[in-house]
């Protein structure tokens, strides 16, 4: 038997051989991976001399792609561990409200509205969480209840307390504050003025910044993508609770038979997406200054979507958060490249539409493919 | 005293303009002493509506403020409100010749495309050639009626000028920097409410259009009026909501008590409002301007 | 076997209900350490959910679980591992998405530090699965093949082979060897054999006489959610066994008609 | 053993006594039923006097419930058999927009243009199920694509056409057609004038129509709804294709192994979807005389609360049809309840989700209880 | 057994590759009426995979299918029933949630007529049901039971119930009897045997020789995506069939620490 072990251990006839290139690319991030070449390429066919890649163009769509990676990524992990959250959109709205009506009606320093908003989002994450645990429903139900619920407070509390429903003047009530830069502000921007001095980056030729650069800095936004992708990276390949969290999205039953808390993996999921929300509700209500009940409006849905492009499983148990951050790169350089593309606006959901489908599709075939299922 | 009138709107609970309508009608109702309710479809669909104003007639209250968002759907609840013997003022959106078309007692308010038009004429003696219309909310009709009539006021086609722009501010501000990036000639700029101005503000800060490119908005708001202070802004064009609702509550108020009702209908707006005189305004904006 | 040594769990009068199904009516076993205790029975006779109140899934209605002498609530499952308690369920508890090796350290993963911060270990990880799965007689093609591609009965290989190297005190496996091959069945049974001599309690589900009666120190027979009575080895003979599984009832017929290979 | 087997047949001492009644009540629909109970008792108590329960309040709630079961029972029998359609909404609002551009702007009869548009709805269930079924990609991503795709040519189509967004006058249109009454018309009107007559109902007091009873007939939306309800029970719980659709929401593969033509029945299905929702189209244009891009936004959403609060499983393979109708008008009662009820507006969305979560988790508990499941 | 007839189902050098993975290497193999056709192997040799092609559930990569003496491609399960192939998979074929009735006749349910519609016709359905089950040995609590509360064993039964009450020429069964009790296998093994007789078709999969040599009129054993050969009844003896199913490898050593019960 040993002989016969050894000598199987290294050949197998029954198995064809598989080139280490075919190997390294089945991962569920490779979908995302053709995707963004394909789309990069598209419009650095199509869209090349709009604008689109010059450094304005290029920080536009990476502002928007990066907020789409800060929502991604928590909807990724919180999908691969075999749950979704519809209040993602609200709970944008309602952090955003919360921290406008702290900082300015009731004139709370910001850095502690920001930590009691944290805390109050936490705290509803894990109360979705509970609820899902304890009643045995599907998060769908659950987390829809609580999209109606905090946007009907997010319209409701700030009509009742201040008789408008956007809250403005939280520039102002940031100004000097010590936390809010690290959501609102923007870094290296020396290195943006020189860029701009020595002529690589244009400069403004007219209007109130006159020689400045056009791109000033990489806002804070930016960096929060890239960290949360880096932690969930992390978290979800390298550790034990990485471990944990496909576990829990895989079969929870035999999860929790094998000694997972699969309760706690699911809860702290749930309070992690709440996280990315309100830290995308933070750094939008410190860049605008105002809090609108509007904001947030289904964002919960694009966050699936690049989740879903990016390679991850609906049901759970499988997915990248590197490919959540492609799939919310492809989803954002397609939707400002169709503005720069010039393509008629009422189409734009059309357009979406069908990348969303053929994004999707390509996905699993590629894999297929590669992977030589049928 | 304790009449009781509900007012309907067409608008989606996220769309902050309204405010100072709900503001309008609790204002009056406590100055006149009726009870006042709001109402409206959750999500903007006319067609739920129509439903709320059947409701409303059902719930037998002694009149009904409403909007006439779209004829054909709402005429008919109208009608039968108003022959089931409620009354009802028309605001906001609509004709005069409409409201009395269905029965209405009054008129008050702003013609949507009309105050695009006379915007357009604005602007047109300003000498604008090309625009902007950054549409937050594109599937209400009279969104488009805005954009339209400000281009037939400049006398220009309206074209792809006018963007579907979403409501979330960051994606507004970046659509109209990818737009104006795409289309540098571009010679003014026209936003439909706070939800689109605020956001198209940033945007010209950042690309350094601000105060270069020629801006005007319907509707005022906080930052919209600060933006008009410090010249960003050209102008806003202020229907006042606030007379929209309040007027309609009071009129009616003195109508069922002592049988008194104004002989015409009631303009609103549309007022330019430029950078001369916003003191009041920018107290208000938001609230009850 | 030590005469003399005290049982590592008793279960007493164990009741479960579940809504109107009477599941277990009153089953009392104990299990020694060193010793294969067989669990035998018709089907729905109630081994698998009596085996689910021992390993913290299911909390009997009625009854007491004393571990070690002390009464235990296992509260879930991952109370019963912690006490040493590993259980290789019928439904297997692998998640098909997953690679082998991240099956196999599921819940028990080894880690290394790399400063504060603590990172799965899975080079280590890697080396343990392949090297155990080896032991059990299976190849893999590589540690991190889904255990989805993998046919059942080597499925259920990994889920022994598993439990086996972080089974503590006791093992429980229900109807472990019920889809594998003759190759492995034998793998298994040997290390029942070579589990129980180091002196860890074995609970051990099987339709298989034959199979009980190879690695059995005791044999306690359930029938419709009641023990029939548990037996030595020795003291009851194969056929008396088999008797009983069937729950006493006339298989003569049957038997007779198939040559008595059943 | 026969004489075990016989033995045992009549009674098991395993398995303690069932009452009847608590057997007749185990069915998917008594969540249902018993939130139907609870609803109407807090509206009768809360909100008698409000003209809730008048005839014209009546007839008010019994629309919009009607206009739920409608869209409720194709999701219902859609997600029994294992998908769901989240394009509902935005095939409403096609299909209206469609029959509109249809008679008003290309001047077709009526009856052409609905049965034109019928067929192109069904083509695009078709689609939607296609896609679903070859590429193996979960039912809320296609659909969340044709959610966009759809709610997309709504707004451009009649944009490009008409430069406007909302269609009117089908109305006139549709003056003298022969189909168009199906769909727009209302029965029993004599019967409603007999009723005014007698002083039963009131009448309007003023106006074209004085002396007419305020409620004149009962709309043909509602007549649509009863023929849906009864045609959906029937087949699902009477027939052949009924089992399949259980089967194959069930467990796919096991019912394909058995020779279920899985494929067939999940396209049906998707295809019922598409027409429930034109049926609810055709319905609103015809009433109201004009189509326009919002209609139908977030139905869907109603459309698959419905059914989960008559009780049936999100994730396929259980639930009734007489749950959903029950769920529907649950939801429109109290919809309108609300507004009956005088709750501040704003609060709206908080008490929907509230009812939400407590209808389904009430459900459930119920269903728990009952069962005696743990 | 009649020397002359002819095979029902032929099977020519059958290959199927999954992606990397060639689960079957060209297999062939002969099912006659009226016998038993005993598919033997080790886990993995690719049993399920080869008749998973006769039932048409997988295409095969290469090789052929005759019926009946004609080629046959089988584009879904549903040609196989028709064509009147029954099987029993590994992996069961039931809902949870539906009721034993209605699972029992998925696929094949009955109609009644109601003026020009067709009915499911229930009564009828939960009548069959409930004899069929009885028969095999299982009492239910009622037809409208769902499958899902079932134990293990009892839903096994409830499948071969189901393909022996439908199966027209030919049955084919995976590992019937690995969930199975002592009595519940009895039965299986009876009706394979009865069902022979009608000179219907068996194909049976199964680990355990005994049970094989219980029914058996030919077995055939497959080993790593190959046929180690086909063998009739009395060509082969108990031990030399034992050793093939085990791949041939070196059993002693442990059937000797076991005492030759496996
Ligand atoms: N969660 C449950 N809900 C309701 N009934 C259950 C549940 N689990 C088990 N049962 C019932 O309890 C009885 C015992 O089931 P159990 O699975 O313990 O049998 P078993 O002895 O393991 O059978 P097998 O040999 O077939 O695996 C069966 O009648 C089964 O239907
Ligand atoms: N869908 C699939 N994709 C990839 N590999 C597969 C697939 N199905 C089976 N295999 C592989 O094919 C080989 C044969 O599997 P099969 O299930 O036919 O074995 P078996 O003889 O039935 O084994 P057992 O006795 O354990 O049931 C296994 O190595 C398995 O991993
Ligand atoms: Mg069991
Ligand atoms: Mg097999």
């Amino acid at each position: 038997m040993s002989e016969s072990a050894q000598n199987t251990a290294v050949t197998d006839e029954r198995i064809k051989e598989i080139s280490p290139l075919r190997k390294a690319l089945i991962r569920p991030e490779l979908g995302g991976m053709v995707g963004t070449v394909a789309v990069f390429t598209f419009f650095l066919l199509f869209a090349f001399d709009s604008g689109m890649f010059n450094a304005q163009g290029m920080m536009n769509w990476s502002v928007v792609s990066a907020q789409f990676m800060i929502i991604a990524v928590g909807a990724c992990l919180l999908m691969i561990a075999g749950e979704f959250d519809l209040s993602v959109g609200s709970m944008i709205g309602f952090s955003g409200m919360m921290i406008a009506i702290f900082s300015v009606t009731l004139a709370w320093p910001v850095w502690m509205a920001i930590i009691v908003t944290f805390a109050m989002a936490l705290a509803i994450g894990a109360l979705n969480g509970w609820i899902v645990i304890r009643t045995g429903l599907p998060s769908f139900i659950v987390t829809l209840a609580f999209l109606f619920i905090l946007r009907g407070f997010t319209i409701f509390l700030p009509q009742v307390i201040e008789r408008k429903t956007i809250i403005g003047g939280v520039k102002d009530a940031a100004e000097g504050d010590w936390l809010a830069p690290i959501f609102g502000g923007k870094i290296l921007q020396g290195f943006f003025q020189w860029m701009g001095d020595a002529g690589i980056i244009a400069v403004f030729e007219r209007g109130t910044r006159q020689g400045q650069p056009v791109v000033d800095g990489v806002p804070m936004l930016i960096v929060w993508a890239i960290v949360l992708i880096i932690f969930g990276h992390v978290l979800l390949t390298k550790t034990k609770f990485g471990n944990w969290i496909f576990a829990s999205g895989g079969d929870a039953e035999a999860a929790r038979n094998s000694g997972v808390p699969v309760n706690r993996v699911k809860i702290l999921m749930f309070m992690f997406t709440a996280f990315c929300a309100t830290i995308f509700a933070v750094c939008q209500v410190m860049e605008f200054g105002s809090a609108g009940a509007d904001r947030g409006l289904l964002k919960e849905f694009e966050a699936i979507i690049a989740v879903v492009i990016g390679g991850a499983l609906l049901t759970g148990g499988y997915g990248s958060v590197l490919g959540a951050a492609l799939g919310a790169l492809i989803f954002g350089v397609v939707q400002q490249g169709l503005f720069f593309a010039g393509v008629e606006s009422s189409l734009f959901r059309v357009f979406l539409g069908v990348i969303l489908l053929g994004a999707v599709i390509l996905n699993t075939y590629i894999r297929r493919i590669i992977t030589g299922e049928r | 005293e304790g009449e009781k009138y509900i007012l309907v709107s067409h608008a989606p609970d996220s769309d902050s303009w309204w405010n100072t309508i709900k503001n309008g009608i609790a204002l009056a109702g406590d100055q006149m002493g009726v009870e006042v309710e709001y109402r409206n479809p959750p999500t903007g669909d006319l067609a739920d509506m129509a439903r709320i104003i059947d409701q409303a007639a059902a719930s037998g209250p002694n009149g009904i403020i409403t909007t006439l968002a779209d004829y054909d759907v709402l005429s008919g609840p109208i009608k039968s409100a108003v022959d089931s013997g409620v009354d009802v003022i028309i605001m906001n959106t609509g004709t005069p010749d409409q409201a009395r078309e269905v029965g209405a007692l009054m008129y008050v308010g702003q013609p949507e495309y009309d105050a695009g038009f006379a915007a357009g004429q604005r602007a047109k003696g300003d000498g604008i050639g090309s625009f902007l219309c950054v549409n937050h909310y594109i599937v209400q009709p009279s969104s488009q009626e805005r954009c339209q009539g400000f281009a037939d006021g400049l006398g220009i086609e309206l074209g792809d000028q006018m963007i579907d722009a979403g409501q979330d501010p960051a994606e507004i501000k970046n659509r109209v920097l990818a737009y104006l990036s795409a289309n540098p000639d571009t010679d003014a700029v026209l936003t439909l409410g706070p939800t689109s101005a605020d956001p198209t503000i940033l945007a010209l800060e950042e690309n350094g259009m601000a105060g270069d490119i020629y801006f005007g908005t319907f509707d005022l708001g906080g930052e919209i009026v600060k933006g008009i202070k410090s010249g960003v802004i050209q102008w806003g064009i202020d229907q006042q909501p606030f007379l929209q609702a309040y007027l309609p509550v009071v009129v009616m108020a003195n109508y069922h008590r002592y049988g008194v009702l104004p002989g015409n209908n009631i303009n609103s707006g549309p007022g330019f409002v430029t950078a001369d005189g916003l003191s009041k305004i920018e107290e208000f904006a938001g609230e009850y301007r | 076997m030590n005469p003399e040594h005290a049982p590592i769990i008793q279960m007493k009068n164990i009741e479960k209900h579940f809504g109107s199904v009477i599941a277990l009516a009153g089953v009392s076993v104990d299990v020694f350490p060193g010793e294969c205790h067989c669990l035998l029975g018709d089907n729905g006779a109630g081994k698998s959910t009596f085996i689910k109140t021992m390993s913290g899934v299911h909390q009997p209605t009625h009854g007491e679980i004393l571990f070690e002498g002390h009464p235990m609530h296992f509260a879930d499952p991952r109370d019963a591992i912690e006490a040493g308690i590993a259980t290789v369920h019928q439904h297997l508890a692998m998640i098909p998405l997953m690679s082998v090796s991240r099956n196999f350290f599921m819940g028990n993963e080894p880690v290394k530090k790399v400063g504060p911060i603590q990172l799965f270990d899975h080079d280590y990880a890697n080396k343990v699965t392949m090297e155990e799965m080896k032991k059990m007689g299976i190849n893999l093609r590589g540690p991190d093949q889904a255990v989805g591609t993998l046919s059942g009965g080597e499925r259920q290989t990994v889920a022994i082979a598993r439990a086996v190297h972080f089974g503590a005190k006791v093992l429980i496996l229900d109807e472990p060897t019920s889809a594998l091959g003759v190759r492995q069945t034998a793998n298994v049974l040997a290390t029942i054999d070579k589990v129980r001599k180091q002196g860890i309690a074995v609970v051990f589900i099987t339709h298989n006489v034959r199979h009980a009666l190879a690695v059995g120190d005791r044999f306690t027979v359930l029938n419709r959610g009641q023990t029939l009575g548990t037996a030595q080895r020795g003291q009851i003979t194969p056929e008396e066994l088999q008797d009983l599984m069937a729950g006493g009832q006339e298989m003569v017929e049957l038997e007779g008609s198939l040559g008595g290979t059943v």
